[in-house]
């Protein structure tokens, strides 16, 4: 319990040694912020390895009143949801302290500070356990990336830092909203005991409340996965950031949505979550086939791989709301590859980036010749991206669209066309871009990776692999807590599941059988 | 436990080594690793094979729960049973035997590691795909070769050519692969599993499918994904594209196995195509067009390895209209011919295209008999034996096929005729072309012999081409499938056979007797000439039905219309709007001291009239 | 009746805040002529410790509680918060005022006179519990605060500031006193809890609708005192004008002060007409947060932005008093304190970053500060962070004990519209942020001068302040409540 | 009798207010105030209130309107010129301003107890006995407070009046 | 004939209060604006020693007296500003202050 405490603390310790340290020294800094962020990756490992995947509660809780009135404690614990995102948090903000090394090379200090700082909010989000903590959390970590984006970006940083803040921002009132409102009938803000009023049938909201309230949290969430069509302030966000903003941005920050509609949607709203199940399900396949369109497009790599991210993370929304469990854990598993994944590729754009100061995928080409190591790299983290079985990717896809199969099979044929596009944007993206003759330019430039650079990239190609087969390493804890927010979710709600039930009785005769 | 896993393990190791150190270590290492793995798993395949015997009851071993999620349970699982064991033997005794090729074929090529470490990789994913015990372990080889063909495809990725193919190749793949993954969902929701035994027997309880029930649904699914990797109608075009990857792998990936993993995956399957005769019926007729269709394309074609390619995608049909017709064993037995002979005409025109520095059009040709003796006659055994003269293993396994489809439907069976005597000619065209008359290339260049290293396989390959018709693989594997009775009717026989021998002849009357009649004849052809030499331009309406306007969507809709236009103009909009607001509530602040006194005494006003007259009315 | 002219010592120690910063006032206005040192900051000093001794005496008194001279000022919890909170504007103007005096050569010794006065007038108001004392102690504080606006007098802004404040605030008080006019004739009390007494239990009762008016009167010239809508008008001009020292006064402590009796006044004596006045306050507060968001959007004056967005916080802390119960007098009371807070710091900084004749005071000037002068940009930053309602600042508790006590009273609509708006006025915020972070040094910033002691002072106690309301917000709440419990 | 002399110093004060208004000189306005005051003064008496009206004289009329002519002295004002700029004041504040009016009026005449009548002499608390007596016993803190108001606006006077910087 | 209603008084008070507002309105010398404000404060007391009679108080006169205080320190305060704001514009146009706007 204080293994949690501590990887919620390092980092906002670290924020302030960083602040700490003269501004001209930038070794010190980047020193300080790579043993701080890797200490606290340790230590998460540390709360891996001590978990209990048989256990389906929470573990490592701490739960002290902070706030008499209105109630509100710090009560922070993981599950088998939360570990994994705990772990890519921490593992993530170290690659970003490694990619960001030569790259930032202005205002060091306050870059590294904010991106230890974010670490601390991001942790915050996905172990928090009380509503109002979760949204203070939730608040925390958007300024720093504000930061991140609007001051280490690029030309248009300005216009999607402040895209970004609105956006979120604009939902995430909503969501207090819907907190608050949850609080006057509750009276508490703590999950736990929120959810146990429910079962206890103490605590019932009208389908019009409820409904209100699940959109309130919904679209708070929505906006932050991005779902289709809140999604364009991703694509700005990303091609603006500096390359650790995108690298966090995307492999953690895209999660908090998915992870609060799976955490606190489904088992708060369950009737409501269901009835709204086809529409929102028919976005996320729209936002599947139209990030993958509109990535095919692109002729800039960061906003190729941000619209393939709008396309990824409908898979994740499409597997939470099929309500089925290899669904749930599909969408787990793919928040986690997709984290890994994609935080690849920006690692990997970001490289390019550093090298040839240009994200337009027309100023490359042959790249393979003078890297062969990083078009290597590349290709795995390519094949991840397109759900190549036995890298991670095709894992939670295929979790992900069997559940839905179980459910609609129409879901599942659409969102399969998604698998298809994803090869298009990604192979064309690689082949445009290692492919062909290198140009004069691109020789001058393009250098192969550095260890330091190995350092940043390979643990994350490894996880590529490993995730893609030994899935028993994570699935299990995944598994556990699915199984109880489904379980959650399904307290008087039988009928709904009749009539989702797809048109074929077979199906359903299967649910049933579940 | 007879450690099955290893069979796969040593091409992956290979790969490992090769694929990490080879970049650094010497042309000695690397074939030593590349080959030598290969060597062991084809030991190893021969040392289980005999150790299980006849394989009356299929093999399974299981090693490691793979995904574990509710009561799904997929494991990482091998089978070997019957129709593995047939596969294992081709996968890896023709791939070792290209893997030797290569050694000779590839010696002066740049990533040499690389080319090797591809084909291990594609060899351990051929195996796991052959092997697997489940449709998702399949699927895993399935994808995986899909993958390494496109690595090796666009090998070459200096040029564009190339690594357009190996995109195209992907692509057209992944679309097939998005019927299978279908049918393994559908699988999964009706029978909860993914394990063929389970599977097959849950099938087995079931009735057979009138109409388009959903075992039906799960065949034409699964068929999609079968004419994707052996590149039947209408997804074959990425087949002839893919000969711009080195002529080894040509002869490995899209000759002898990876292609035929659709007829495979067709047979395996067949408890539910038995259960499903529409299903059935589609792969039949899918079969026999694609035979046609393809053949017809071959004939016109100059590139020595398109004519091939062609030929491959019809030889492919062949084994879907056998599969289709019932025969399945059938099916399997022309895919273990068609590898030997197929390898073989691929491994030939490689041999060609080395002695010709890279020559690849059959018009620059001519007269190589003198040149390259061995190369010549190896590849004539080849032909003889795809153009089904008997008693060579092509005309055993294509009649096996002829009398099912004869037996199904006699049109499928004129149809295959045809395309047998279709076949003979576009065949002996090339052979004609390339080893007959006088030398048309470059004056300056002189053909030369290949090294042993490849035409030692050669002659290998061309041994089993003549022979290999004597392999009992219809009766080795009859256990598996139901017996289809059919009865050895000579009259079918031979016309088949008169068929392939007037392909040969009209051959030799074009290209030998008289040559430049084809010229004219085509010219007297004119627009049906057009239209094959042009491949029916399918790749062109492709590109105008499908991709063109996908592109073009995505840009011009999507894109810059929805998400530019649409939305962030709605976003903007607000904003924008938000600022005009503002800009017209800030007009409220003139700065004029009495019209701010107006503004007071106007809200005074509004407050009584709201708290007196509106607050407490009701 | 036998009366008593000597009053008691209790009921002197009840005022004693006001007789000290009245004294303090007018021995600094004695002293001033002898020092004629444009540097001098003794009278600064003074004035500090007579706030303190003030703020000492106020918790003195609530020790004592109860009322005096003749129910004119009670002193109870809700007193003592507001006094405490006008004492500490009051304190933290006169830390910003120390190195703004010097840098205008003007007077120090009648500016902070006047301060004194008009916090005393302040301290009046949030005590008082009669409507003619409440008008006296409001007037104190306002015609004090005419003159402070319009301190430098040869600063052409600077004076019309103070004329538009005081014709039109003066215009305002003509209604606020008609109104009392009439709550006199409808009841024949201006003491509010005979008010209350008249309006519920008195028989006949007087017409509702000549108290509606009457209260409607009253609504007028308080909430022009708080710049709500309509009566907000004012507010641009005047923060825009004054002195930053003085606006940063302006927005906190009278806006404050005229909270407390808008709240004494709704909450205790028209409570029981509620349904009359309720709807409209619904609509004040709406408009004034939508009005003051969308009018700050398209501001470039760095002060007039902030004017603008204190008309949208009044709309914030309207959206409390529309709750009318306990939990909404407590949040708007936090909602002040952290306001105070938030606001009187980032006037600090605009008073420090505007350099002699307040020729900075773009938004745009603020470019690349973060650069120059990051400790400065990051105080600021929390300033505005915390305006924008960010946890863990107070302003983020602020907003959210106002809209939970709008939700706790059913008003889920206007909930809603005002946390959007909150997420609408973040965005003027962020463009200052913008220009400090993200944008190269400009002229302005590159040549900043650095934080002297006292406003440094004054920008980390807001700043701590702020935070620590924001990580702990019941060091202040636990007090709002129980004092909010007794309003009534 | 009262009704005599209220609707003449009513008159006289409607008519002195409406002067004030409509003259364009400030001297003209100032004057015109005075009247008002004046006659006000006198209605304060017809109600009761002896010692208001005296104050009101003495205070309002001779003090206060005194510093204004002062200062209309000082500033040498002339008339104004003609042109005024407000759009808003004179076509929102206006008809609102009648509105105002009338609903007063409205209010006034229909919800105030009727019944209500001034007689001169009915009420005569408002001696300055009786107001003395109040203002030091209830009233003496409010009393005592303007002190402080006074002070400032000395101060005021001072800082603003001042000449020199 | 001899009683006036508390009524009329109350009206000619809103109606001085109205024409005050109308001066403030619509005069332009910043002195006659002041008066206007004057008048409306005249206006209050009236209304205060009416409704004083009404309750047989002293109260009310009370409160007029403080509102002559009131308006005394007041007008002090307001025609120092003057002062100062001629001083610095040399102009007694209300109109003409307007430098702060938007």
């Amino acid at each position: 319990m204080t293994l949690l405490n501590l990887c919620l603390a390092l980092p906002a310790l670290g924020f302030l040694l960083i602040l700490a340290i003269p501004g001209h020294n930038h070794r010190a800094i980047r020193a300080t912020a790579l043993a701080v962020s890797l200490l606290v990756f340790g230590l998460s490992l540390g709360l891996a390895v001590r978990f209990d995947a048989a256990w389906p509660g929470y573990q490592f809780v701490t739960d002290v009143p902070w706030i008499p009135s209105p109630a509100i404690r710090y009560h922070v614990g993981i599950d088998g949801l939360s570990l994994w995102l705990v772990v890519l948090s921490t593992l993530l903000t170290p690659v970003g302290v490694l990619v960001s090394w030569r790259y930032i090379d202005r205002r060091v200090k306050e870059f590294y500070a904010l991106l230890i700082l974010m670490e601390s909010g991001l942790i915050g989000v996905f172990v928090a356990l009380d509503l109002f903590l979760f949204y203070v959390f939730w608040e925390v970590s958007l300024i720093p990336m504000y930061f991140l984006i609007g001051v280490w970006g690029h030309e248009r940083r300005i216009y999607a830092a402040v895209k970004f803040f609105l956006f979120t921002m604009a939902g995430s009132v909503l969501m207090l909203a819907a907190i608050i409102y949850l609080y006057t009938q509750a009276a508490t803000f703590d999950y736990p005991a929120i959810l146990s009023l429910m079962a206890a049938g103490r605590l019932r909201f009208s389908p019009l409340e409820e409904t209100l309230l699940f959109v309130g949290f919904f679209l708070a969430f929505a906006i932050k996965v991005p779902l289709f069509p809140l999604h364009t302030w991703l694509p700005d966000a990303h091609v603006e950031a500096p390359t650790a903003g995108s690298v966090i941005l995307a492999s953690v920050m895209l999660k908090m949505g998915t992870y609060g509609l799976l955490r606190f949607c489904l088992p708060l709203f369950p009737e409501a979550s269901r009835e709204h199940a086809p529409w929102i399900a028919v976005l996320a396949i729209v936002g599947i086939i139209y990030g993958a369109l509109v990535a095919m497009v692109q002729p800039n790599m960061k906003k190729l791989v941000a619209y393939s991210s709008v396309s990824h993370l409908g898979f994740v929304v499409l597997g939470i709301f099929s309500f089925t469990r290899l669904g749930l854990d599909g969408a787990v598993y793919q928040m986690l590859n997709h984290g890994i994944s994609t935080g690849a590729l920006f690692v990997l754009v970001g490289f390019l980036y550093e090298r040839r100061h240009s994200l337009e995928i027309a100023d490359y080409g042959g790249v393979a010749t003078p890297a062969p190591n990083l078009a290597a790299a590349f290709m795995i983290t390519t094949l991840a991206s397109i759900g190549l079985p036995v890298l991670n990717n095709f894992v939670g896809e295929y979790l992900v669209l069997q559940g839905t199969a179980q459910v609609n099979f129409r879901w599942t044929v659409f969102a399969a066309i998604g698998i298809i596009l994803s090869a298009c944007y990604m192979l064309w993206l690689y082949q445009r871009a290692f492919f062909g003759e290198a140009r004069p330019e691109v020789r001058a430039h393009v250098s192969d990776l550095n260890p330091r650079e190995w350092a940043a990239i390979l643990p994350l190609i490894v996880l590529m692999v490993w995730m893609g087969t030994a899935t028993r390493t994570f699935l299990p804890a995944i598994g556990a807590a699915n199984a109880r927010i489904l379980e959650q979710t399904q307290q008087n709600v039988e009928f709904h599941v009749h009539r989702l039930a797809p048109t074929s009785g077979a199906s359903a005769e299967v649910l049933r059988a579940r | 436990m007879l450690h099955l896993w290893l069979i796969p393990a040593f091409p992956l190791a290979g790969f490992l080594v090769n694929g990490l150190l080879g970049r650094r270590a010497s042309k000695a290492f690397v074939n030593a690793v590349g080959v030598g793995s290969v060597v062991l798993s084809f030991l190893w395949v021969l040392k289980t094979l005999a150790a299980l015997g006849p394989l009356e009851t299929p093999h399974v071993e299981r090693y490691f729960t793979w995904i574990e999620s509710g009561d799904l349970r997929i494991g990482f699982d091998l089978v070997a049973d019957r129709l593995s064991a047939v596969m294992m033997l081709v996968v890896t005794g023709v791939g070792l035997l290209i893997h030797v090729y290569s050694i000779g074929y590839m010696a002066h090529e740049g990533g040499y590691y690389r080319f090797f470490a591809y084909l291990n990789l594609f060899m351990f994913f051929m195996l796991v795909l052959v092997m697997a015990a489940n449709f998702l372990l399949l699927f895993v080889g399935w994808e995986g070769v899909g993958l390494c063909s496109y690595l090796l495809i666009g090998f070459w990725f200096l040029k564009k050519s190339a690594a357009d193919a190996g995109k195209k190749a992907f692509i057209v793949n992944r679309i097939g692969d998005f019927g299978f993954s279908l049918a393994i969902y559908l699988v999964v929701v009706h029978f909860g599993t993914l394990d063929f035994d389970a599977v097959f027997s849950a099938v087995a309880s079931r009735p057979v499918d009138s109409g388009a029930g959903l075992l039906a649904v799960i065949g034409l699914l699964l068929l999609v994904g079968a004419t994707g990797k052996s590149a039947q109608v209408p997804l074959y075009v990425w087949l002839p594209d893919a000969m711009e990857g080195p002529t080894p792998v040509s002869a490995l990936i899209h000759a002898a196995t990876m292609v035929t993993a659709g007829v495979y995956m067709t047979a395996r399957c067949a408890p539910i195509y038995l259960h499903a005769p529409l299903a059935m019926e589609a792969v039949a007729w899918v079969g026999a067009i694609t035979a046609f269709f393809a053949a017809t394309i071959g004939l016109a074609q100059h590139d020595i390895k398109k004519v091939f390619a062609y030929s491959t995608i019809s030889q492919l049909g062949y084994m879907f209209l056998g599969a289709g017709a019932g025969a399945f064993s059938a099916g399997i037995y022309h895919l273990v011919t068609h590898a030997f002979f197929k390898a073989l005409l691929f491994l030939g025109a490689g041999s060609v295209i080395h002695a010709l520095g890279g020559e690849q059009d059959l018009r620059k040709m001519g007269g190589l008999r003198k040149h390259t003796p061995v190369t010549f006659w190896t590849l004539l055994c080849a032909a003889v034996a795809i153009a089904g003269v008997p008693p060579f293993s092509g005309f055993h396994s294509k009649d096996a096929i002829l009398l099912a489809a004869h037996h199904h439907s006699p049109v499928l069976y004129w149809i295959g005729v045809i395309t047998a005597a279709l076949t003979a000619f576009y065949v002996f065209r090339a052979i004609f072309l390339a080893f007959f008359g006088d030398y048309r290339g470059d004056p300056h260049h002189h053909p030369h012999e290949s090294p042993p290293v490849m035409t030692v396989p050669l002659a290998l390959l061309a041994l089993l081409s003549l022979a290999g018709g004597y392999f009992p693989v219809p009766a080795w594997l009859a256990p598996m499938f139901p017996a289809s009775e059919q009865g050895h009717d000579v009259l079918l026989v031979a016309i088949s056979v008169v068929a392939g021998l007037a392909g040969i002849a009209a051959a030799w009357w074009f290209y030998v007797a008289r040559p430049g009649l084809a010229d004219r004849v085509a010219a007297r052809l004119g627009v049906f000439y057009r239209l094959v030499y042009n491949k029916y331009f399918v790749d062109e309406i492709y590109a105008a039905a499908v991709v063109r306007p996908v592109v073009e969507g995505s840009d011009r809709l999507a894109w810059r219309g929805m998400d530019v236009g649409v939305i962030d103009g709605m976003v903007n909009g607000v904003a924008a709007r938000a600022q005009r607001a503002g800009a017209v509530l800030r007009q409220i602040q003139s700065g004029n001291v009495r019209s701010y006194a107006a503004w007071v005494l106007f809200g005074a006003v509004l407050v009584i009239v709201a708290f007196g007259f509106w607050g407490g009315w009701q | 009746m036998p009366v008593s002219l000597v009053p008691s010592q209790q009921e002197l120690l009840r005022i004693a805040p006001e007789i000290i910063l009245a004294l303090a006032g007018t021995l600094i206005m004695v002293l001033a002529p002898f020092s004629r040192r444009r540097t001098d900051n003794r009278f600064g000093y003074i004035s500090l410790g007579a706030l303190l001794a003030a703020g000492a005496a106020a918790l003195a008194a609530d020790q004592h509680r109860g009322t005096a001279f003749h129910l004119m000022i009670e002193v109870d919890g809700f007193a003592t918060f507001f006094r405490m909170l006008v004492l500490g504007v009051g304190l933290l103007t006169a830390l910003v005022s120390f190195a703004y005096l010097r840098r205008e050569q003007a007077e120090p010794g009648e500016y902070y006179a006047l301060l004194l006065y008009s916090v005393a007038g302040q301290s009046l108001m949030a005590a008082a519990n009669e409507l003619i004392m409440i008008f006296i102690g409001l007037e104190i504080s306002s015609i004090s605060s005419y003159i402070l606006a319009g301190y430098l007098r040869e600063d052409l802004r600077s004076t019309e500031a103070a004329l538009k404040y005081f014709l039109l605030g003066s215009f305002a008080t003509a209604f606020l006193l008609y109104g009392v006019a009439w709550i006199y004739g409808m009841t024949g009390s201006t003491h509010l809890s005979e008010i209350r007494a008249a309006l519920t239990v008195a028989a006949p009762a007087p017409s509702e609708l000549l108290v509606a008016v009457a209260a409607a009167m009253l609504f007028a010239g308080l909430a022009f005192k708080v710049s709500a809508w309509p009566f907000q008008v004012w507010a641009p001009d005047v923060y825009q004008g004054a002195p930053a020292p003085v606006a940063a006064f302006l927005s906190a402590g009278p806006k404050a002060a005229a909270f407390a009796v808008f709240l004494r006044v709704f909450l205790t004596a028209f409570e029981p007409a509620a349904s009359r006045w309720a709807a409209f306050v619904w609509w004040s507060a709406l408009v004034s947060m939508t009005l003051g968001n969308l009018a700050a959007l398209v501001q470039s004056n760095i002060k007039r932005l902030l004017a603008y967005s204190s008309i949208a916080h009044a709309g914030y802390v309207l959206v409390a008093l529309t709750a009318h119960s306990e939990a909404g007098a407590s949040a708007a009371m936090f909602y002040l304190a952290a306001y105070a807070l938030m606001n009187v710091g980032a006037f600090a900084m605009v008073a420090h970053f505007s350099r002699r004749g307040e020729r900075y005071v773009e938004v745009d000037d603020f470019a690349g500060l973060a650069v120059t002068q990051p400790a400065a940009a990051a105080l600021f930053a929390v300033f505005l962070l915390s305006l924008i309602g960010v946890p863990p600042t107070a302003g983020f508790f602020a907003k959210f004990y106002v809209f939970k006590a709008a939700l706790d009273a059913d008003l889920t609509g206007l909930t809603v519209l005002g946390l959007l708006n909150s997420a609408l006025g973040a965005y003027y915020y962020l463009r200052i942020l913008v220009v400090m972070y993200m944008r190269e040094p400009g002229e302005a910033a590159a040549a900043a001068p650095s934080l002297p002691a006292s406003m440094k002072a004054t920008l980390w106690i807001c700043a701590v302040g702020t935070m620590l309301l924001g990580v702990w917000p019941t060091l202040i709440l636990g007090f709002a409540d129980r004092a909010a419990a007794m309003v009534r | 009798m009262d009704a005599v002399l209220f609707l003449v110093f009513a008159l006289i004060a409607v008519t002195c207010a409406a002067n004030l208004v409509v003259q364009t000189h400030p001297i003209t306005s100032a004057l015109s105030l005075i009247g008002v005051m004046g006659s006000l003064a006198v209605l304060y008496l017809l109600l009761g209130g002896e010692f208001i009206a005296a104050v009101q004289v003495i205070v309002y009329a001779g003090a206060i309107m005194v510093l204004f002519v002062f200062v209309i002295m000082l500033l040498n004002a002339g008339a104004e010129r003609p042109a005024g700029r407000s759009f808003v004041a004179r076509y929102l504040g206006v008809p609102v301003l009648v509105i105002f009016l009338g609903l007063l009026s409205y209010v006034i005449q229909s919800r105030l107890p009727a019944s209500e009548a001034v007689r001169f002499g009915e009420f005569q608390g408002g001696a300055p006995a009786e107001v003395g007596r109040l203002l030091f016993t209830r009233y003496v803190l409010p009393f005592e407070v303007t002190s402080v108001l006074i002070l400032v606006a000395i101060l005021g006077a001072i800082v603003l009046g001042r000449k020199e910087l | 004939m001899n009683a006036v209603p508390l009524s009329w008084y109350l009206i000619l008070s809103a109606v001085l209060f109205s024409l005050g507002v109308a001066g403030f309105l619509i005069r332009r010398n910043i002195i006659t604006v002041f008066m206007s404000i004057e008048l409306m404060l005249n206006a209050v007391n009236l209304s205060f020693v009416a409704f004083s009679y009404q309750f047989r108080q002293a109260d009310g006169h009370i409160f007029s007296f403080f509102v002559m205080v009131v308006a005394a320190a007041e007008a002090a305060v307001g025609l120092a500003i003057i002062l100062a704001l001629v001083r610095t514009r040399r102009t007694l146009e209300v109109d003409e202050v307007s430098l702060l706007k938007f």
